[in-house]
C-alpha cells in the first residue's frame, strides 16, 4: 500500500497559529528556554546529585516536595531516594538514548531516501516496500518483540528505536528529494556534466537540509515517546537505574498519595516532546517547509 | 464572424443612443481592506453582440476589472465606489446575495486555465448541472437533456460520453469548451473571458476563440475579452480598453486605438510585439559541415497508467543542424518538439535511430556519459524560474559547469570567466552575488544563457526560450540570442510554437506534427509559400497575424480574416 | 489522598454490584489453568479451584478442619485411611461424583511418569487408592500418616472424562459450590452457583475474580472501587485507604514465609559459605520495620511461620545482619570482591517485593555482590524455577495448605520440582520422608529439628520473614482473613 | 431531446466508479506483498535467536515436544525450505500451539479481536470527528481571532505519550472524581477513557492537514468557477471545498492507522482492555511466542487492510489517482 507518496504528514507537530498572534513568536522562545533548562540539568546530573540515583533512606520514603530549599526539593520515592536526583539521571537515560537513536534514524532514513531517489526503480521499490512493512508492524510491538529476543541493554534498545524511527525521515526526504531531482535545474547541472553524486552534493542535499532538521526534531520527539512507552512497560533501562517512563510506572500506585513520584517524570517527558516539536515547527516555518512536512 | 460587422458601425460602444447597454460601469473603484486602491475609477459600456477587449501589462488590473463586474473579487478585495448597471438595473449598492444572483444570471465567466477551473472530483455532468437554472437543475432528466444540448452547442461530439467523464480525462480544449458551456448555461446577457485561451496552444486557441465568437453571434451576447495578447484583441474585439495601474489610459474602437495609439503606453505595448513582417535573419548561404545530426530518431512513452499503450513522441525523425545555421522546430503542443530537443542534447535516449555530434556518434548509455560526448551542445530552458537553483548565487550557477567539466586552466580563472559571461549576456557584474529570486524573469533567462555559454559550446538548443516571459522582455532576449549567434558564430536549434519568434531568429524551419516532420525549408519559404496544409493552418492560427503583416497605417481592421472560412473545422482535432 | 470512591458506586462500581449479590475478588497473579492436578498458588488458581471443586475435607475460615465431600473418615490400619463420601453427589453435568472419580484424581498423580506438578503433594505419602464402592475411598499410605485428613483439605476433585477431553485446562466441570461462567488467564474468571452442588446453596449470585498482577493495578482497583476484596497490598499503599468510606484495610500474620531460593547448581551459589554470606548481608529487621511495617521477627533459619506453624525448632535463631562477617565469608569462599548474580521476581506477586528486592540488591552490593533484578510473569517464572536452568536466585514465599511440618520441609527435598535440579542431599530427603511418616509428635519434633538444623547450616535459602497478609475489604463485608491467603467466596458474607 | 435521454444513460453516469479495476488490483497486490514482507520479517526475527524451535515451546518442555515443533515448522530442513514451510504454515493459519493456552493461537486472537476493533474504531471515529471539526474551524471559522485555539489544544494533547495520558486520565476520572469506570470490564462506559487516549493521539494531525488542505482548496480556480455558477455558497463550500479537501486527510489516516494500532498496544495494557494489544504484551511476558507471532501477523494484516481502504477512498476523492 503506498502511504501518501505525494504529500507527507508529520506524526505530530506544534500549534499552527497564524503568525500574527503575539505568542506564536514567544512560544518558540519559551520552548527553547524549557529545553535548555531540562537538557542542562540532565547534563549536570552528577553535579546536581553527587550522591547518585540510588541513595536509599527507607526511613524517609514518600517525602512530599518542599520545592525551594530542603534536602529533597522534589520529594522522595518509596525508598526515600531523592526525586530530583532520579529525575535528572532518568533524563540522562531517556534523552541520551532517544537523541542517539533519533540521529541514527535520521541518518538511516536520509541515506535510504537518497539511495532510492538516484538508485533507480529497483532500490526505490525495495526501500519503499521495506518502509510499508515497517509501518505495518506497530513500532511498540516490534520493539517489544525484538527486546524480548535480544534482551534489554543499550544496543538493542537503540537499534529498536532507530528501526522504529527511520521511516519518517525516509518518506519526508524521499518525496522532497524526488521532487527536486525532477526539477529543470538538476538537468541544467547534468548538462554541465554533473554525475549523480555531484547532483546530490550540490543541489539535492542543500535543498533537503532544512527539511532534515525538521525531520530530526519530529524523529526525536516520536522516538522519545516510544522510548518512554517501552520503559514504562518495563523494557530498556532496568532499575535501580532510573528512566522517566519507568519512573511513571513505579509511582503509578501512589498517584493518589505521593503523586510526585509518577507525575514529575511524566511532565518532563511531555515538556520535552512539546518543546522540541514547537521548535521543529518554528524551523519548518522559517524555511516555509510546513506544507512539505505535513 | 467579422471583427467589425457591417450592421454595427465602429465604436458604437462609445457614443450610442437608443439601445440600453448590457453592462454600464462608471467610476468603478476596487481596493484592498487596508485601503490601497487597485482600480481608480473605471468606466465603460457593453452592448449586446458587441465585444470589448481589455489589454494591459501584467498587474494592470484587467482581471480585477472583470471580476469586479461579476462579483467574484478575491477575498480581501472589494469594490469601494462607482456604479455597475446590469441591463439598466443598478447592482452596486445591492446586498451581496442579490447582487451576486443578478450578476450570475446575466454573465457567464470563462477562466484562464481550463485544467484547473473544473472540479477534478466530479463528472462533467455533475458540474454542468450545477450551472443550470434552478428550475431545470431540480429534475435530473431535464438537467441531463439540457447538458447534452449545451455540450453539443459548444461543439463537443460524443456528448453523452463526455458527460460521464472526469475533467482529467478530457483535453484542455475540451475542458475549456465545457467551461464555456457552463458560462452560457443560464443563457446570460454577456460573456466574460479572462485570458480564456492563454493556456492553450495556438491552433486550439483559435478554435476556442472562434467558438466564442460564434456563440456571441448566435446568442446575442455582449463579450468582454481580457488578454495581454494584443493579437487576440485585434482579431476579436470591436472596442478596446487599455489599462495601466488600474487606470484607463485609452478607450476606443480597436482600429483607432491600435492603429493610431494616442498614449505612449499603448505604443509601448504594441512595439513589444514581435512582428511577422520583420527581416528574416541571413542564413549561412552554402551549407558547410553538419554539427549535430539525428537519423531516424524514435521515442515512445508509456501512456500513464496504461502499460500496454504507448505514445510515439518521435517517429523516425531526421534532423541535421549545419554550422552557423539557426534551425527552428515548430509544431502544435504535443508534436514532439521538446522530446526531440532533449534527445539532441543527450538528456534523453532515443528508442531507435542514432545521434551524431561533430561527426562522432553519440553512444553513451547514461546521461552523464552522453553529456561528456555532447559538452559542445548546450541547452536553454523554457522556464528560467525552474532552471536555476534558488539556493545558489548567480556566480555559483554560472561557475558550476566550469567546475564540473571545465579544463584545469578554465577552473583556475573561474571568477573572471563568470564576470565576462555576465558582460556577454548584458548583465551588470554586480549581479554575480545575487540569488535568482532577486532577478526578474528576463534577467534569469540571461543567467540561464550565460551558464549555457560557460563551456564555450558550438551549439545552443533552446526550448521555448521566451514563451514564459513578458512580451516586453521577449524581444530583448531574442535580440540577445541573435547578437550572441553573430558574436560567437553559434549554431541554434530553437523550439517554439510562436512563429513570430521563429521568423525573428531562425534561418531554417522544420515543421513537426504527431512526432513526424511534415515540412522543412528556409524561413522565407515556409512563411511565404507553405506547402503542407498543416503548416498553413499553423500560420493562420497566429492571432492578429494579418493585422501585423499589413503596414500599421492601413485600417487593416476592415480586411477580412483569411482564416474565417477555414475557421472551426474538426473541433476534435485536439 | 481523596477518600477513594468517596462517592461510591459509579455505574459498574463493585459496591454497586455487591448490592445485586455480585462479589468481585482480586487475585494478585495471572492464572495458569483449571486443572487441579497442576499445583497452583493459593492467591491465584487454587482460590478458584477451591470455589469450583469439591475436596474430601476442608479448612474453614477459622482453620477448623471440616467434612466436605467426605462425610466422615477413620484410620483403618497402620498405613490406611478410609473416607466415606456424600451419597449422590454430582458433577455440574449431572454425572455422579463417586469414589471412582476420586481414585482417578489420585492415580493420575501417582502415575510413575506423570509430569503434573501436583504429584509431589501425594506421591510422598500415598501408596495406592481404591474404591470398594461408590461412597467408600480407601487410601493406603506409606506410613501412619496422622494428618492425612488435613493433607487432603486442598486436594480438589475433577472429572476424569472432562479433563481428558479438555487437556488445556481452560475450562472445568465443577464439583464444588460454583461453576465457571467465563475464564481468561490474563484478566480473570466469572463464577456462578453450581446447581448440582451437593452442599448448601452458595451465598453469591455471581463471583468475579479479577487479576491484579501489579501493585498499581491493585491500588487503582480499590481506589476506583472495582473490587470488594483483594490481598497482597504494599503496607505503605494500605495507608491510602486509611480514611476511605468504602474499604477497611488490614495487615496480619499469614502462613506464608518469604525466602530467596538459590539455584545451587550454579557457581558460586553451590558454595555454602557464599549462601551464608548472603544471609548475613541482608538487614531483615530494618526491612520488616520500614517496608513491611509490622513487628515480626525474621525467620529463624527455618521455613515456618509463627504463630501459624505449631511445630518449630526453638534452638535456631535468625542470621544476624553482619556485613563484615559476610565479606569475610565471601573472602574465604574465594570471592573477596564479590560476583554478579541474577535475582528473579514474579511480577507483582508478593507484598512490597519491588522495594524490598531493591533494598536487598543494594545491601548485597555493599558486600560486593552485584545483583541484577529481572521480572517475569508468574507463569513463566514458575516454569523457570521448576526447570534445569532456574534463575540463580529467586524471591519466593511458600505456604502450606495447613500447618504441616512435613509439607514445609518437603519443599527442599529432591522430589520437589524447584529443588529437583539442585545437587541431591539424600540425608535431608530421608529425614523429610521419615517426618512424613512419623508416628508420634516427639518423633516429629526430633526429626524436624534435625532437618531444620540442616537447612540452617546449609543455608538452603535466604531466610527472610513471615509475609504479612495485607488486604482491603469492602466495609459491608464479613470476612476472617485466612492465613493461607485463601480467597474463598464461601468465607465472605454481607454484614447483617 | 429531454425525453430522448434514455434512463440507462445516466444510470451509467451515476454508477460511474471513480476508481478503475486495474487500480484496485494493483492496490491488492501491494497489500499482499506487504503482508508477505511482514511474515518474512517475523521469520528472520525468529532465526536471529539461534534455535527458533526453542522459542515455540515452554521453558520446561520435553525433548519430544521440541522435536515435534521442529518437525511441524520444518526447522530440521535447510533454510530455504524452512522459509517456505513457515510461510505456508502461516498463510494456512497453522501456527504452532500457544504455549500458555495450548490451543491454536489464531483462535485466541480472534476471541480478542472484537474488543480491539471496538476500541480502535471508537478512538478512530472520535479522532476523525474531533480533528475534522477543529481543522474546519481553524480554516474557515467565524472568528479569526480565536479559531486557531481548538487545533492548538489538540496539538498540546498530542504531545502527551498515550501511557502517561492514560495514567493521568485514570487518576482524574476513575479515581479522584470517579465518574468513569477504570478498566475493560464494565462496557459500554468503560470504553470512554481508553478511546479518548487514542482519539487525542489522532485528532491533531488530522486537524492540521484538513486545515491546510481546506485553505489550499478554497483558493482553487474551480471554486471560483463554482461560485460563478449561482449555486448557494454553502453548496460551494461543501461540494467543492470541504469534500475536495478530504483527500490528504484520508492519507493521514493511513499513516495514523499505525499510531492507532501501536497506541492500542499501550492503551490496552494501561487500561487492562482485553484486546489483541494486551494479549500480545502478556503473551510476550509469558514467552508465548506462537501467540505473539499470530497476534502480530493479524495486527499487521489489519493495518494493511486499513491502508487498502484508505487508498481506495483517497482515489474515490480524486479520480485522477483512481484511474491511474
Ligand atoms: N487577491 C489579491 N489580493 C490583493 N491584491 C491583488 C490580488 N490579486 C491581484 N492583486 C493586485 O491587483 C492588481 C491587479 O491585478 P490583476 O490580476 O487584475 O492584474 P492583471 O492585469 O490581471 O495581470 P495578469 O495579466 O498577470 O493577469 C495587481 O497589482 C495585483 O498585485
Ligand atoms: N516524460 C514523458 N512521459 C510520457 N509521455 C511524454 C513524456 N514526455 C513527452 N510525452 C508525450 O510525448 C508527446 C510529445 O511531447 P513533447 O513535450 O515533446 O511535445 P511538445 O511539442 O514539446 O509540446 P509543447 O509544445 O506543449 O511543449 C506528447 O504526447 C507527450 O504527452
Ligand atoms: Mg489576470
Ligand atoms: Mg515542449
Amino acid at each position: 500500500m503506498t502511504l501518501l507518496d505525494d504529500q507527507i504528514v508529520s506524526v505530530s507537530s506544534a500549534p499552527r497559529a497564524p503568525r500574527r498572534h503575539w505568542w506564536s513568536a514567544t512560544l518558540p522562545a519559551i520552548a527553547a528556554l524549557i529545553l535548555i533548562v531540562i537538557v542542562g540539568s540532565v547534563l549536570l546530573a552528577h553535579v546536581i546529585a553527587p550522591e547518585g540515583y540510588n541513595d536509599q533512606q527507607i526511613t524517609a520514603s514518600y517525602l512530599p516536595p518542599t520545592w525551594f530549599g530542603g534536602a529533597h526539593p522534589l520529594g522522595t520515592d518509596d525508598l526515600g531516594r531523592d526525586m530530583l536526583a532520579r529525575l535528572v539521571y532518568g533524563g540522562r537515560a531517556a534523552l541520551g538514548i532517544s537523541s542517539i537513536s533519533a540521529l541514527l534514524a535520521t541518518t538511516l532514513g536520509l541515506s535510504l531516501a537518497l539511495a532510492s531517489v538516484i538508485g533507480g526503480r529497483f532500490w526505490d521499490g525495495l526501500f519503499g516496500r521495506l518502509a510499508d512493512v515497517q509501518l505495518a508492524i506497530p513500532a511498540v510491538l516490534l520493539a517489544l518483540i525484538v527486546l524480548a529476543f535480544a534482551g534489554d541493554g543499550l544496543v538493542p534498545i537503540v537499534v529498536v528505536l532507530t528501526v522504529g524511527g527511520w521511516v519518517l525521515t525516509f518518506r519526508i526526504v524521499r518525496v522532497h528529494a524526488s521532487r527536486i531531482i525532477a526539477l529543470p535545474y538538476i538537468e541544467a547541472a547534468r548538462l554541465g556534466g554533473a554525475r549523480s553524486l555531484a547532483l546530490l552534493r550540490r543541489h539535492v542535499l542543500p535543498a533537503t537540509l532544512p527539511l532534515l532538521v525538521v525531520a530530526l526534531t519530529l524523529n526525536f520527539s516520536s522516538i522519545l515517546v516510544l522510548e518512554s512507552s517501552l520503559s514504562y512497560l518495563g523494557l530498556g533501562v532496568q532499575p535501580p537505574q532510573p528512566d522517566w517512563g519507568q519512573m511513571v510506572a513505579e509511582g503509578q500506585a501512589q498517584l493518589n498519595g505521593a503523586y510526585w513520584v509518577s507525575i514529575f517524570p511524566g511532565i518532563l517527558i511531555v515538556l520535552t516532546v512539546v518543546s522540541v516539536q514547537i521548535l521543529g515547527d518554528r524551523i519548518a516555518d522559517h524555511f516555509s517547509l510546513t506544507e512539505t512536512v505535513r | 464572424m467579422i471583427p467589425v460587422s457591417a450592421e454595427l458601425p465602429i465604436g458604437t460602444g462609445i457614443e450610442n443612443g437608443g439601445r440600453t447597454p448590457v453592462l454600464e460601469v462608471s467610476g468603478l473603484r476596487v481596493g484592498l481592506a487596508n485601503g490601497t486602491e487597485l482600480l481608480h475609477g473605471i468606466d465603460f459600456k457593453l452592448f449586446p453582440r458587441e465585444s470589448l477587449g481589455i489589454v494591459g501589462e501584467s498587474g494592470s488590473g484587467k482581471t480585477m476589472t472583470a471580476m469586479a463586474v461579476v462579483g467574484l473579487l478575491p477575498g480581501g478585495v472589494t469594490a469601494t465606489a462607482g456604479s455597475i448597471r446590469v441591463a439598466g438595473r443598478e447592482v452596486f449598492n445591492r446586498d451581496a446575495a442579490t447582487r451576486r444572483a443578478l450578476l450570475r444570471d446575466n454573465f457567464g465567466v470563462v477562466f484562464q486555465n481550463p485544467a484547473v477551473s473544473l472540479n477534478p472530483r466530479l463528472t462533467i455532468f455533475q458540474q454542468l448541472r450545477e450551472a443550470l437554472p434552478a428550475q431545470i437543475r431540480r429534475s435530473r432528466t431535464r438537467s441531463y437533456a439540457r447538458s447534452l444540448e449545451l455540450l453539443e452547442h459548444v461543439g463537443i461530439s460524443r456528448a453523452a460520453d463526455r458527460l460521464r467523464a472526469f475533467p482529467h480525462e478530457l483535453s484542455g480544449g475540451l475542458n475549456q469548451r465545457v467551461v464555456i458551456a457552463m458560462a452560457i448555461a443560464r443563457s446570460p446577457q454577456a460573456l466574460i473571458a479572462d485570458e480564456a485561451t492563454t493556456a492553450l496552444d495556438v491552433s486550439m486557441q483559435k478554435q476556442v476563440l472562434d467558438l466564442i465568437d460564434r456563440l456571441r453571434q448566435e446568442l446575442n451576447l455582449g463579450l468582454i475579452v481580457v488578454s495581454h495578447d494584443i493579437g487576440v484583441i485585434a482579431d476579436r474585439t470591436d472596442d478596446v480598453l487599455v489599462l495601466k495601474d488600474g487606470n484607463v489610459v485609452e478607450h476606443g474602437p480597436v482600429a483607432q486605438v491600435l492603429g493610431a495609439p494616442q498614449h505612449e503606453y499603448t505604443r509601448a505595448l504594441l512595439d513589444a510585439i514581435p512582428r511577422l513582417d520583420g527581416e528574416v535573419p541571413d542564413d549561412a548561404g552554402d551549407r558547410p559541415k553538419i554539427v549535430l545530426e539525428g537519423r531516424g530518431l524514435t521515442r515512445e512513452f508509456p501512456v500513464a497508467g496504461n502499460h500496454r499503450r504507448k505514445v510515439r513522441a518521435l517517429d523516425s525523425v531526421d534532423v541535421s543542424l549545419h554550422e552557423g545555421q539557426a534551425l527552428a522546430v515548430v509544431g502544435e503542443s504535443g508534436s514532439g518538439k521538446t522530446t526531440l530537443a532533449r534527445i539532441l542534447v543527450g538528456l534523453d535516449r532515443p528508442d531507435a535511430g542514432d545521434l551524431t555530434a561533430f561527426g562522432k556518434p553519440v553512444t553513451g548509455r547514461s546521461v552523464a556519459r552522453r553529456r561528456q560526448e555532447l559538452l559542445d551542445v548546450q541547452y536553454i530552458f523554457q522556464d528560467p524560474y525552474a532552471a536555476l537553483d534558488p539556493r545558489q548565487t548567480v556566480s555559483q550557477i554560472i561557475a558550476e559547469p566550469i567546475e564540473l567539466s571545465g579544463s584545469p586552466e578554465q577552473r583556475s580563472r573561474k571568477r573572471e570567466m563568470v564576470l565576462d559571461l555576465l558582460d556577454d549576456v548584458r548583465l551588470p557584474r554586480s549581479f554575480a552575488d545575487r540569488k535568482p529570486r532577486q532577478l526578474s524573469g528576463g534577467q534569469r533567462q540571461r543567467v540561464v544563457i550565460a551558464r549555457a555559454l560557460a563551456l564555450r559550446p558550438k551549439v545552443l538548443v533552446a526550448d521555448e526560450p521566451v514563451s514564459s516571459l513578458d512580451l516586453s522582455v521577449q524581444t530583448r532576449i531574442l535580440d540577445l540570442l541573435a547578437t550572441l549567434r553573430a558574436e560567437r558564430d553559434l549554431s541554434y536549434l530553437v523550439i517554439s510554437h510562436d512563429l513570430a519568434v521563429i521568423r525573428q531568429l531562425c534561418t531554417d524551419v522544420v515543421v513537426m506534427r504527431d512526432g513526424k516532420v511534415v515540412e522543412r525549408g528556409t524561413t522565407e519559404e515556409i512563411f511565404t509559400s507553405p506547402r503542407d496544409a498543416y503548416t498553413r493552418q499553423l500560420l493562420d492560427a497566429i492571432p492578429g497575424g494579418d493585422w501585423f503583416r499589413a503596414s500599421p497605417d492601413s485600417t487593416s481592421g476592415q480586411q477580412a480574416h483569411p482564416s474565417v472560412t477555414a475557421s472551426y473545422q474538426s473541433p476534435e482535432s485536439e | 489522598s481523596s477518600a477513594s470512591g468517596a462517592t461510591s458506586s459509579t455505574s459498574g462500581s463493585a459496591s454497586a454490584l455487591l448490592k445485586q449479590g455480585i462479589l468481585v475478588l482480586g487475585l494478585s497473579r495471572q492464572l495458569t489453568g483449571l486443572d487441579p492436578g497442576k499445583s497452583g498458588s493459593v492467591d491465584g488458581d487454587s482460590s478458584i479451584d477451591r470455589a469450583i471443586y469439591a475436596s474430601l475435607t476442608i479448612y474453614t475460615a477459622t482453620d477448623q478442619l471440616e467434612p466436605d465431600l467426605a462425610t466422615s473418615w477413620k484410620q483403618t490400619g497402620s498405613a490406611q485411611w478410609t473416607f466415606y463420601l456424600q451419597p449422590g453427589a454430582k458433577f455440574a453435568n449431572g454425572t455422579p461424583l463417586d469414589a471412582a472419580q476420586v481414585v482417578w484424581n489420585f492415580d493420575r498423580l501417582l502415575a510413575p511418569n506423570t509430569t503434573l506438578s501436583g504429584a509431589s503433594t501425594v506421591k510422598t505419602w500415598v501408596k495406592s487408592v481404591a474404591a470398594p464402592n461408590p461412597t467408600t475411598l480407601v487410601i493406603n499410605t506409606l506410613g501412619p500418616i496422622l494428618d492425612a485428613p488435613e493433607r487432603l483439605s486442598a486436594f480438589f476433585i475433577a472429572n476424569e472424562q472432562y479433563v481428558t477431553a479438555h487437556p488445556n485446562g481452560l475450562s472445568a466441570l465443577a464439583s464444588g459450590p460454583y461453576e465457571i461462567k467465563s475464564y481468561d488467564i490474563e484478566n480473570g474468571a466469572t463464577l456462578v452457583p453450581n446447581p448440582d452442588y451437593y452442599g448448601p446453596k452458595p451465598t453469591w449470585k455471581e463471583v468475579i475474580y479479577k487479576i491484579l498482577s501489579t501493585e498499581a493495578a491493585r491500588v487503582q482497583a480499590a481506589e476506583a472501587d472495582t473490587i470488594d476484596v483483594a490481598l497482597q497490598y504494599d503496607p505503605t499503599d494500605l495507608r491510602l485507604f486509611a480514611n476511605s468510606s468504602v474499604y477497611d484495610t488490614g495487615i496480619t500474620t499469614s502462613s506464608w514465609n518469604n525466602t530467596i531460593r538459590f539455584n545451587e547448581a550454579i557457581k558460586p551459589l553451590n558454595n555454602v559459605l557464599v549462601r551464608q554470606a548472603i544471609n548475613y548481608a541482608i538487614d531483615k529487621t530494618a526491612i520488616i520495620k520500614n517496608i513491611l511495617d509490622v513487628n515480626e521477627q525474621p525467620l529463624a533459619g527455618q521455613v515456618v511461620s509463627k504463630p501459624y506453624d505449631t511445630l518449630v525448632n526453638p534452638t535456631l535463631s535468625p542470621y544476624p545482619y553482619d556485613p563484615t562477617k559476610a565479606k569475610q565469608l565471601l573472602a574465604e569462599a574465594g570471592y573477596p570482591n564479590g560476583f554478579s548474580v541474577e535475582l528473579a521476581l514474579s511480577s507483582g506477586t508478593y507484598v512490597a517485593q519491588d522495594p524490598i528486592t531493591q533494598v536487598i540488591a543494594q545491601e548485597l552490593g555493599a558486600v560486593g555482590i552485584k545483583v541484577s533484578i529481572v521480572n517475569e510473569d508468574f507463569g513463566t517464572w514458575v516454569d523457570q524455577t521448576e526447570s534445569a536452568n532456574a534463575p540463580a536466585m529467586y524471591y519466593i514465599a511458600y505456604s502450606s495448605g495447613y500447618p504441616s511440618p512435613a509439607a514445609r520441609l518437603q519443599i527442599y527435598a529432591d522430589s520437589d520440582l524447584q529443588s529437583h535440579y539442585d545437587p541431591p542431599d539424600t540425608a535431608y530427603d530421608e529425614l523429610v520422608q521419615e517426618l512424613q511418616n512419623a508416628a508420634t509428635t516427639a518423633q516429629q519434633q526430633a526429626l524436624f529439628d534435625e532437618a531444620t538444623d540442616n537447612l540452617y547450616q546449609e543455608a538452603q535459602a535466604v531466610f527472610l520473614w513471615p509475609q504479612p497478609l495485607t488486604y482491603v475489604i469492602n466495609k459491608d463485608l464479613n470476612w476472617i482473613p485466612n492465613p493461607a491467603h485463601w480467597l474463598d467466596p464461601q468465607d465472605i458474607t454481607l454484614k447483617s | 431531446m429531454a425525453d430522448t435521454a434514455p434512463a440507462s444513460r445516466f444510470a451509467a453516469y451515476r454508477i460511474r466508479p471513480p476508481i478503475s479495476r486495474r487500480y484496485l488490483i494493483s492496490r491488492l497486490v501491494n497489500a499482499a506483498l506487504t503482508v508477505w514482507g511482514v511474515i518474512t520479517i517475523v521469520f528472520f526475527a525468529m532465526h536471529l535467536t539461534g534455535n527458533p524451535a526453542a522459542l515455540l515451546v515452554a521453558a520446561n518442555a520435553t525433548p519430544q515436544q521440541l522435536a515435534a515443533i521442529t518437525r511441524q515448522m520444518g526447522f530440521n530442513q535447510p533454510p530455504v525450505e524452512q522459509y517456505f514451510v513457515f510461510v505456508g504454515q502461516v498463510v494456512r493459519g497453522h501456527f504452532p500451539l500457544s504455549i500458555v493456552y495450548d490451543v491454536q493461537p489464531l483462535q485466541i486472537v480472534f476471541q480478542r479481536l472484537p474488543a480491539t476493533l471496538v476500541l480502535g474504531g471508537t478512538g478512530l471515529a472520535g479522532g476523525i470527528v474531533l480533528g475534522l471539526s477543529a481543522g474546519f474551524i481553524a480554516a474557515v471559522g467565524r472568528f479569526p481571532k480565536v479559531r486557531w485555539i481548538p487545533v492548538s489544544l489538540l496539538t498540546a494533547f498530542e504531545g502527551i505519550p498515550s501511557f502517561f495520558l492514560g495514567v493521568v486520565l485514570i487518576a482524574l476520572f476513575a479515581i479522584t472524581l470517579p465518574l468513569l469506570p477504570l478498566s475493560g470490564d464494565q462496557p459500554p462506559v468503560a470504553i470512554i477513557l481508553p478511546a479518548l487516549v487514542i482519539t487525542l493521539a489522532l485528532a491533531a494531525p488530522i486537524a492540521r492537514v484538513f486545515r491546510t488542505s481546506l485553505l489550499e482548496t478554497r483558493s482553487a480556480d474551480h471554486v471560483r468557477l463554482a461560485e460563478s455558477k449561482g449555486i448557494s455558497p454553502t453548496q460551494v463550500l461543501f461540494r467543492h471545498v470541504v469534500v475536495n479537501s478530504l483527500g490528504p486527510v484520508v492519507n493521514v489516516l493511513g499513516v495514523q492507522a499505525g499510531v492507532v494500532f501501536g497506541g492500542e498496544v499501550v492503551t490496552e495494557t494501561v487500561f487492562s482492555w482485553p484486546g489483541v494489544g494486551q494479549l500480545t504484551v502478556t503473551a510476550l511476558g509469558n514467552r508465548d511466542y506462537p501467540l505473539v507471532i499470530a497476534a502480530v501477523t493479524v495486527l499487521a494484516i489489519g493495518f494493511v487492510l486499513v491502508n487498502l481502504l484508505v487508498d481506495v477512498v483517497a482515489a474515490a476523492l480524486d479520480p485522477r489517482g483512481g484511474h491511474r
